[in-house]
């Protein structure tokens, strides 16, 4: 079913070309030899190339290859390509190769040969190795194509997906990206001391987000919450430092009521254009 | 056509098609057989398929244009896995302004555009607190009272640090590049710049590592 | 995760993805997971979804690069209505060069066309590469370093296979050495009688034939 642009099958192997069957003389070309110009592209199209015209040649004769009948088979050839020649000359040169080659065997074959070179090759079994070899491949390419396949025996099977809301993978970021990227903002800007930043310390600023975010949920925080006793003297500076900072930068206000009254942290008195710079 | 080919038919067909079947076109597959199923009779065979479904990871519903296999809701987050592309990576701006933000909070967004040299787009301060790395701490007594950024709890665990101490201070960053070469990574928009300022430099050494890479 | 869970993730994934899933991509469907499945689970359940596809219109296969539900071949006459275009033929041509590819890897184009006797259009290894059935896989050192060419798991994956193994054999080529008795020339002078022979007999024989038709 999946053949394509075959040759005609074998039924019509009762002519047999200029020849004497049971006494009678053929003389007529046998009508299947004969291919009307109208049907050249057809005739190029059906066969891949001069060994699958011999193929074929051979076949329809019910020949086998290893007895390879030169003779014949070199006739009808030189008839095929005849017709071929005549109007696309540049697809038949392929088919001219294997002319010479068929002249060539027929021509060595008709010589006188001495009797001792017995182990001389048949000019023949070049011709017979590559039509095997091309027989093979063209059994294995029909194969290939009665193999079930997508598309056409079988289909995949792919269903929708539920709806459902997909989350979004978000980027990966390598550690040594974000310090290369500091790096270079820093370099770029120029304006930061190295020894700035390291003295500053990044835990001060680190305590002066988190007394920040404390004060953005409280509101109203109590200094001495703000120093856990568990974290030791180093922590306890670090604290202290980050509220002095951000007294400095005015993020904060620190109120007491009265002398020795708890000290309340809170943030700095909101401005009168708070209503709409509420960014976060 | 026996019911039970009927059934393997529609099951084949519902999940080999692209879309959703209607009756129609369910029928106009046996239209050139010699017995047709009736309507009823592929109404029966779908309802036999729905029931077969029963606890598996898949399910045949009737949607508007028809009948269609689809996942359950339930395997759904396995499911999407498949389709889950790359993530897309993060700008240098993006790196760059969440590094100020790192080193620097509690800070404005006008500070790290003084220091950046450029205006930072709200879809990067947008990104970071949608990925909740930074996040608003206060705002910063200034006419215009603009939200202060710090680094989040949630940068810490993704970087896997337990306080801000462990990032390299600046002389380590300096360093960086001396102490491992191999770390290098590719800088995509601001390589150009500084790859230059090398060549400047000492055109040899800039010369020596084009080759290496 | 419950076997029965796993299975019904399984062939949910199985279902909707467009393409055969190996063990690796199923296995990071689940590598979010707290308890992640084993490979020996997965292929447990994988078993029993095939075996729960038993008289079923679809089947879950295994093929080159993994498992994939797929319509069973004897619904393939209904189920193709669903399509309007006609599934696409090849020309002989290009199943044979397929065939050398396949057979033969790696293979020249020059090797190709020796043995299919003429030249090889760029047309037909065009479009090879196009459907990723072949690729290149390097380069002979002749003069002009042609491109060897190999086929692909997606070529397995078209054509149902799991491995090259199940290629159907090539036939057996006959060794020519061992038939030299009947190759023995035959002598100029003999040389018309046996074609003459020959005509006779499958003169005959072709008559035979025509009858039996």
């Amino acid at each position: 079913m999946s053949k394509t642009n075959s040759p005609p099958p074998e039924h019509l192997q009762a002519e047999l070309p200029f020849a004497v069957v049971k006494g009678e003389p053929i003389t007529v070309p046998p009508e299947d030899l004969y291919i009307p110009p109208d049907a050249l592209e057809i005739f190029l199209d059906a066969f891949e190339g001069p060994l699958d015209l011999l193929l074929y040649l051979i076949k329809r004769q019910n020949l086998d290859i290893v007895a390879l009948p030169i003779l014949q088979i070199t006739q009808q050839y030189m008839e095929y390509i005849g017709l071929m020649k005549e109007l696309r000359l540049e697809l038949a040169a392929e088919y001219l190769v294997m002319a010479a080659m068929l002249a060539e065997i027929k021509s060595r074959m008709l010589l006188p040969q001495p009797a001792v070179e017995e182990d001389e090759k048949d000019p023949r079994s070049e011709l017979i190795r590559r039509l095997q070899e091309y027989e093979r491949f063209k059994q294995a390419s029909e194969q290939i194509d009665e193999l079930p396949r997508m598309h056409r025996d079988t289909f995949g099977v792919s269903i929708m997906q539920s709806e459902y809301p997909i989350e979004r993978a978000q980027p990966d970021v390598d550690f040594r990206e974000l310090m290369v990227a500091f790096q270079e903002v820093i370099q770029r800007a120029q304006m930061f001391a190295s020894h700035h930043i390291q003295r500053e310390g990044l835990s001060v600023r680190e305590r002066m987000s988190g007394i920040l975010g404390m004060l953005s949920i409280e509101d109203f925080v109590e200094f001495q919450k703000l120093f856990d006793v568990q974290e030791g003297r180093g922590a306890a500076i670090v604290t202290f430092l980050a509220l002095l900072e951000l007294l400095k930068t005015r993020a904060i206000e620190l109120v007491q009521s009265k002398p020795f009254a708890p000290i309340y942290v809170k943030p700095a008195v909101k401005g009168p254009e708070e209503a709409h710079s509420n960014e976060g | 056509m026996k019911d039970s080919e009927l059934k393997r038919v529609i099951e084949a067909s519902l999940m080999a098609a692209d879309s959703a079947l209607s009756m129609d076109r369910l029928i106009r597959l046996f239209e050139q057989d010699v017995d047709q199923p009736t309507r009823e009779q592929i109404r029966k065979a779908i309802a036999s398929l729905q029931q077969e479904c029963e606890g598996r990871g898949v399910e045949l519903r009737k949607v508007a244009s028809g009948w269609r296999y689809q996942t359950r809701p339930d395997v759904q987050p396995w499911v999407a896995r498949l389709w889950q592309e790359k993530p897309p990576r993060y700008s240098r701006a993006l790196l760059e302004t969440l590094s100020l933000i790192v080193y620097r909070q509690p800070i404005t967004r006008g500070e790290i555009e003084e220091v950046r040299g450029v205006s930072v787009s709200s879809n990067i301060i947008k990104t970071l607190l949608e990925r909740e790395w930074v996040r608003v701490v206060g705002h910063k007594e200034v006419p215009g009272r603009p939200a202060l950024y710090g680094s989040t709890q949630q940068f810490l665990d993704y970087f896997n640090m337990k306080s801000l101490d462990e990032m390299p201070s600046l002389a380590e960053l300096k360093d960086l590049d001396l102490m491992h070469p191999e770390l290098e990574l590719p800088r995509p928009q601001t390589d150009k710049k500084s790859s230059l300022r090398v060549v400047t430099a000492s055109g040899d050494l800039a010369e020596g590592q084009e080759t290496r890479h």
